[in-house]
């Protein structure tokens, strides 16, 4: 029950927020943060809960033992859709991030936000309670209604409280997300519909669904289906124009969200649907999402350095942080997950606290353009320190959390595809050049235009401080979450592995995903699934 | 009968080509009047004595009669039908005839193919028409009661002048 | 009492109706749309009525009895539409009321 | 063993240190801050010297001493620790890490009083000395490389510290940039060790490699390029050489401590730490060689041209490193150790005096604007000349031609060394020679041209005394076998380093070798006092003939690397960004959009307002519709 909890106290809270406007403009901000507190306390104890043992290597241990918590009840029997919540330890992470960066979000629109206020804080705490869904569903139905759920309070965050050319941004922002979210829609039911010929049971039920034999060309297109939708959201390059608009032409909190969360969702979409629904069609792909991921690092980090907007700047440098994301994932190998996973969170905070700091900045000198800016250091330090330590933690130097995520995909997927893990660490000169951009032309140099601003207060440096204990312990300290993902990681990486066994049909992916005979963990991990590396399944079966 | 049906067919063939060439509203009127008399005796020869009663009654009475009253309030003057034969150019008929033509050899087409000289079997009179309309279409009845008031109101909401035009004329 | 082919009832309601279809389609006078609409719903009536003497059975009426009502009512609007396009620009021309074009 | 345990203590005092002025910010007085700022290096320098003393009195098991402190991470089978390692080489390094760094500290709690970034300054002072001992001390090449991205983040800050003037934010970016694109070739050489020897420990790393690798191993060649494409970044080698010069910007006691003494020199140490990967693969030792080689000599050349008294010195560490680069490249790894700790002590030395120099003179860095200054600041110009005797080599007396000496010995000699290598570098001696005394003549002799504004007080003078002392007695602990064969320093490195393995060679011929680069030295002084001192007209007529100031000028720029780099990497960089600032793949969206908006333009003509003519569509959906019922 605690689950549902976790998402009807933010929708709760939003409801209540709006109402109380009425009576006074900062009720609703209050509400909103008392709300997400009480969030945050559940889920600390889910965290504190005592740990469960993991399952013995081989066996995907379904049902209870997986998850910390779980919720499954029947809804529309006829159609197989159950309300089914779980979290496991990944879900539990991202749900933390989510609350923990709500928090900071409404913190960070105590004054930006001075218009509608009840109505902005109904729409942030709806995209939250969606986001949570999301990382909470295990059913594919309700899975997709909470996916379609975030976006519309995200379109009104953008519309109504957004900079100069919010409706375009908006309404490419819906566009984009809305197709894509159809792609995933008729993937769902495809697989659902083959799931129900094979077995005759129709239910879209994750658990149930892992492992559904299909032809490999269908595998293919519905793999696609999915990915397209998660890709979307990561982004990945050839999709990801949508991501400089929404992010530059949101409100800080909308800004903080779509970067620190919206993204999150695609991949965890990925890693937990995509790649072990249809694990032999992803790692197919994986070749060519190496690719992506790759140009994306690299072109997003030039495109960051040739932004002249302060804001639009972060935002490509999502872009160039999410490849890091992709490429871990597909490299699927627990190294590069939990790599991935870190870079998730580290990326969540660190993009979220440079959103916060543009939006200070504009609050206070009402511009964004960098041409306009200079030398911002002498007035306001405290901001230039903080902005110093969120770019460096953005370029990845090593003790921040972000080093850790970005280092670990690389070892992982270095071991899968050399050169794509050689050419995406060059992304880090990449990232090292916009980063120290920032810095130099916002708070160094002449102050041309003799900018006079009040430094950071007590607000802004609780949220401030509390991002960089999280970075700076991240980085120094990240066993923790390692412990509490590496269960998840594990069960999702053991779940794809029985699937390979049980179907023994391996494809050429399967030679790349061992290629590499020069390496002896993977030549071993071979020789547990059975398979001698680069020879085919076929031919150990004598088939 | 047959005779009936062939004499009428052709005769409400002819007032309805009449109705729609006439320059002056009120012959076009009179034209339409005696199609419809015309096929109300199709109807008859077709066996369906109630319906052609019906025809003349409602339509060529009811029905003609609210064209004539809108024609007399319009008060169109003696320069309309001048108007309307330079409304009514020549060229325009060129792709409206074409389009027609196409439309109806389809028609004959479609009907030919499934050509069988049926026969008619009986006549069917208003008793059985009555049992009918009462029985298993009393719900049609009632919805087609409801579109007649929905078509009053609208018709007297539309009708009636506002106010601001009153006064305008007036002036 | 030999009786006449349905077809023959048929194709008089399709002459009917495309003669009333080309008068909607020539005709700028809103008057005479009118009227050239009241042809084709008559033809479409005389379309049903033929179908019912095919099989002997009234529902062929009770259709001609909705299309008389739902007839009724559109020239009832219609002609009050036609008046109040009047009204508003002394012309029973529909091509004058072109404001929605695109 | 309590000694030892302390061990964490000696980077945790100076990041402590950061931490407190970083939170305090401006709010301390500027003595509360020197105190903090320089006690904390001072205190780590103390209990350096009580380890090491306590080190060589009574050595651990296997002459090392490990300290964990506790598990980074432990991710499928990567299991890195936050843990410290003492052994001869890491102790020998923050000894001087440590007494430099202290020393620095002091000084520039005079050197920087009037400046308003005073706690920034020695914030930034401390993080760099806290990440250099970090990157020294590190157990795992993963901690090494945290603490040495954490010295190269403390150099961009210390470089650009004079943040308004655009021009330093340039050179720091510059030098962050330029030392991250060796560093991420030093990452990728991390993920190819870990994935092919499962471990990152440096010491089970040096074991794994010699179980699995024969000499000559592609993939220790490999793993030994990319962490020497590391080195060669951070110690401004060929071709990442470029940074240093610009990097002069900071203020001198940064380029003193930073670029100059310590983090220059940490590729030489990485070189050092890892030279089992070297030593297994020939080829990319014979490149090290080669680099540091042709590294002296190029940089020995453009630091004869300079005018900038920092820059001369900036070109000189290039050129000093690749001695350094030499020796490991020959094998003779305690030799480049060992000039690793002379030069420190000899170029801190120098900037500092350059430093008092440039502060004496309202920050005039041009020396021909100087002169004559000998009698004017007569502290500065004995050490200064201590130092630059040191650096010159000059035989017998100064710390710096033992380790020199050392190294073109083991050139010639060294089983993987030539003669070639050797002419390179006795060249080099005495280029650095006729450089060193040239800026000596420049700067203090001559006519005085203008007037000191501001002498130096105690706080610069204790440094400079101190540092020129261990210029001259450094080197006394190793000293050649014609001159006693005193092996102190070498002997107690062989507790970490193997020694240099050398060819048999006569004793005359080694004497011949040490008569060579004995007077290479004097010979370039010699040069210097003709072209400088006694006859300036000669280098003025020399420099304006036409392939003269072409020379010059190429010398002058550092033989055109910038001008390249320019061409090939940051104009085509600056381009594409430029062209695609708006977004290249968003076209076909917005094509899209055009697309959309086009076909709309063409849809509206079809909406006439005519009720006949949509009449005409009815009729026209109406016949395809028929069609499609009768004919299909």
């Amino acid at each position: 029950m605690i689950l549902i909890w976790l998402i009807i106290i933010p929708f709760l809270g939003g409801i209540i927020a709006w109402y109380s406007d009425r009576l006074n403009t900062a009720l609703p901000r209050w509400i909103s943060l008392i709300a997400l507190t009480f969030d945050f306390a559940l889920l600390l104890a889910l965290w504190f809960k005592p740990g469960i043992v993991l399952p013995p290597a081989g066996n995907l241990v379904q049902g209870s033992t997986m998850w910390l918590a779980e919720l499954d009840r029947s809804w529309v029997p006829q159609l197989g859709i159950s309300l089914h919540l779980a979290m496991d330890g990944l879900s539990l992470l991202l749900v933390l991030l989510t609350v923990f960066l709500g928090i900071t979000a409404v913190a960070s629109s105590w004054t930006e936000i001075q218009d509608r206020v009840g109505f902005f804080h109904l729409n942030l705490m709806w995209v939250l309670a969606g986001i949570i869904g999301v990382f909470l569903a295990m059913d594919l139905f309700i899975f997709y209604f909470f996916w379609e759920l975030m976006l519309i309070p995200m379109y009104f965050l953008i519309a109504l409280w957004g900079h100069e050319n919010r409706f375009y941004a908006a309404v490419k922002f819906f566009i984009f997300t809305q197709v894509s979210g159809l792609l995933l829609l008729i993937a769902i039911l495809g697989l659902y519909f083959i799931h129900a010929r094979n077995t005759g049971v129709y239910t879209f039920d994750y658990l149930q669904l892992l492992g559904t034999y299909m032809q490999p060309a269908t595998e293919f297109w519905l793999m696609l289906g999915f990915l397209i939708a998660f890709a979307v959201k990561l982004p990945v390059v050839p999709v990801h124009t949508w991501l400089p608009e929404a992010h530059t032409e949101a409100p800080t909190a909308g800004s903080v969200i779509l970067a620190g969360l919206l993204l999150k969702t695609g991949a965890y979409g990925l890693l937990r649907f995509t790649i072990p629904l249809f694990p032999r069609a992803a790692f197919e792909f994986a070749p060519i999402a190496f690719v992506l991921a790759v140009i994306g690092i690299l072109y997003g980090a030039v495109l960051a350095f040739a932004q002249t907007d302060l804001k639009r700047l972060v935002a490509y440098t999502s872009i160039s942080h999410m490849g890091f994301v992709l490429l871990g994932i597909f490299a699927w190998n627990e190294t590069a997950l939990q790599g991935a996973v870190m870079q998730i969170i580290c990326h969540g905070v660190a993009t979220g606290a440079l959103f916060i700091l543009v939006g200070a900045l504009q609050e206070r000198i009402h511009t964004r353009e960098m041409g306009r800016m200079g030398g911002l250091w002498a007035t306001a330090p405290r901001i230039g320190g903080v902005a110093l330590f969120f770019a460096l933690a953005s370029l990845g130097l090593p003790g921040l959390g972000n080093f850790i995520g970005e280092f670990l995909v690389l070892l992982g997927s270095f071991r899968v595809n050399i050169a794509a893990a050689s050419v995406a660490a060059v992304g880090l000169i990449a990232a090292t050049v916009y980063a120290l951009w920032i810095i130099q032309r916002v708070f160094h140099g002449p102050n041309t235009f003799n900018w006079r601003m009040p430094d950071f207060r007590g607000r802004e440096m609780i949220i401030m401080a509390a991002m960089i204990i999280v970075i700076v312990w991240l980085g120094l300290y990240p066993q923790p979450v390692f412990n509490k993902a590496g269960q998840a990681l594990g069960n999702l990486q053991r779940s794809v592995d029985i699937i390979e066994i049980a179907k023994p049909r391996l494809s050429r992916a399967g030679d790349t995903r061992r290629g590499l005979s020069l390496f002896t963990d993977e030549a071993k991990r071979s020789r547990r699934i059975g398979t001698v590396p680069g020879v085919p399944m076929e031919a150990v079966n004598g088939r | 009968m047959n005779d009936l049906f062939y004499v009428s067919a052709a005769v409400a063939i002819l007032s309805t080509v009449m109705v729609i060439t006439k320059l002056n509203a009120v012959h076009a009127l009179l034209y339409l009047i005696i199609s419809l008399l015309a096929i109300a005796l199709v109807f008859y020869s077709l066996g369906a004595p109630f319906v052609a009663a019906l025809e003349v009654i409602i339509y060529a009475g009811a029905i003609m009669v609210l064209f004539v009253f809108v024609i007399m309030m319009l008060n169109l003057g003696p320069g309309s039908a001048e108007q309307e034969k330079w409304m009514l150019s020549p060229g325009m008929w060129i792709g409206p005839v074409v389009l027609v033509i196409i439309l109806m050899a389809e028609l004959v087409y479609a009907l030919a193919r499934s050509a069988l000289r049926m026969p008619g079997i009986a006549m069917v009179g208003p008793r059985q028409v009555g049992i009918a309309l009462f029985g298993p279409y009393l719900i049609g009845v009632e919805l087609a009661s409801m579109l007649l008031l929905a078509g009053l109101v609208g018709a007297f909401h539309l009708g009636r002048r506002d106010k601001q035009q009153a006064i305008g004329e007036g002036r | 009492m030999a009786s006449v082919p349905v077809e023959y009832g048929l194709i008089l309601a399709g002459i009917l109706f495309i003669l009333g279809l080309l008068g909607v389609l020539v005709r700028r006078n809103i008057i005479f749309i009118l009227l050239s609409i009241e042809v084709m719903l008559n033809s479409a009536g005389l379309a049903f009525i033929a179908a019912g003497y095919r099989w002997g059975q009234p529902d062929g009426q009770i259709m001609f009895f909705f299309i008389l009502a739902m007839a009724a009512t559109e020239v009832a609007v219609g002609l009050a539409l036609a008046l109040q396009f009047y009204n508003k620009t002394r012309t029973l021309d529909t091509d004058a009321a072109s404001r929605m074009r695109g | 063993m309590i000694m030892f345990k302390l061990l964490w203590l000696i980077p945790a005092l100076p990041f402590a240190g950061f931490i407190i002025l970083a939170l305090t910010g401006s709010r301390l007085t500027r003595t509360r801050t020197a105190v903090i700022g320089a006690g904390s290096a001072g205190l780590s320098m103390v209990i350096t010297i009580l380890t090491g003393i306590r080190f060589i009195g009574s050595p651990p098991p296997g002459n090392a001493y490990v300290q964990v402190l506790w598990t980074w991470m432990s991710v499928g089978g990567f299991r890195p620790e936050i843990a410290f390692r003492l052994d001869a080489l890491s102790l020998a390094m923050i000894t001087v890490v440590t007494a430099v760094g202290f020393l620095i500290h002091l000084y520039s709690s005079e050197f920087m009083a009037g400046d308003e970034g005073y706690s920034r300054f020695f914030a930034y002072m401390n993080l760099f000395v806290g990440s250099m001992l970090t990157l020294v001390l590190a157990d795992n090449l993963l901690l090494l490389y945290l603490g040495w991205e954490g010295v190269g983040l403390c150099s961009y800050l210390l470089i650009g510290f004079w943040y308004k003037d655009t021009y330093n934010g340039y050179a720091a970016r510059k030098a962050f940039v330029v030392t991250r694109i060796g560093d991420t070739a030093m990452g990728i050489g991390l993920f190819l060790l870990f994935t092919v020897l499962g471990t990152l420990q440096i010491q089970e790393l040096m074991q794994r490699a010699l179980q699995q690798w024969g000499s000559g191993n592609v993939m220790a060649g490999a793993a030994a390029a990319l962490l020497l494409g590391g080195a060669l970044g951070k110690s401004a080698q060929l071709p990442l050489q470029t940074w240093l010069p610009d990097a002069m910007a900071g203020p001198t006691p940064v380029s003193a401590l930073i670029h100059a003494a310590t983090m220059v020199t940490a590729g030489v140490y990485l070189i050092a730490r890892t030279h089992v990967l070297f030593s297994l693969a020939p080829l990319v030792q014979a490149a090290v060689a080669v680099i540091g080689a042709v590294t002296l000599l190029i940089a020995g050349f453009s630091a004869l041209t300079q005018s900038d008294i920092k820059r001369v010195l900036a070109y000189s560490t290039i050129s000093q490193i690749g001695y350094m680069f030499l020796a490991l490249g020959v094998g003779a790894w305690s030799a480049a150790i060992f000039h690793f700790m002379t030069h420190a002590f000899f170029k801190a030395l120098l900037f500092l005096g350059a430093g008092v120099v440039i502060l004496g003179l309202h920050n005039e860095h041009n020396m021909f604007k100087m002169g004559g200054l000998r009698k004017q600041l007569p502290l500065t110009f004995w050490t200064f000349l201590i130092g630059a005797a040191s650096l010159s080599a000059l035989p017998l007396v100064t710390a710096g031609y033992y380790s020199k000496d050392l190294i073109l010995y083991s050139a010639w000699a060294s089983e993987a060394g030539s003669p070639l290598l050797w002419a390179a570098g006795l060249a080099g001696a005495l280029l650095t020679a006729l450089y060193t005394f040239r800026m000596v003549f420049l700067v203090f002799f001559g006519e005085e041209k203008t007037r000191v504004e501001r002498k130096p007080g105690m706080q610069i003078k204790i440094p400079l005394i101190i540092l020129a002392v261990l210029s001259i007695i450094g080197g006394f602990v190793e000293t050649p076998a014609s001159l006693g064969g005193l092996h102190i320093f070498t002997k107690f490195m062989y507790t970490a380093l193997p020694p240099v393995v050398n060819l048999p060679l006569p004793a005359t011929g080694e004497f011949i070798l040490e008569i060579e680069a004995a007077l290479a030295p004097p010979i370039g002084i010699f040069i210097a006092y003709l072209f400088f001192l006694y006859r300036p007209r000669y280098t003025g007529r020399l420099a304006s003939t036409p392939s003269g100031s072409a020379l010059h000028r190429f010398w002058f720029s550092g033989w055109g690397f910038d001008w390249i780099y320019d061409r090939i990497i940051v104009r085509p960089f600056l381009w594409f960004a430029r062209i695609d600032k708006n977004d290249f793949l968003d076209l076909p969206y917005l094509g899209t959009i055009w697309a959309g908006k086009g076909v709309n333009r063409l849809l509206v003509h079809t909406q006439t307002g005519k009720v006949r003519w949509y009449a005409v569509g009815i009729v026209i959906g109406a016949i395809l519709a028929l069609s499609a019922m009768v004919f299909l």
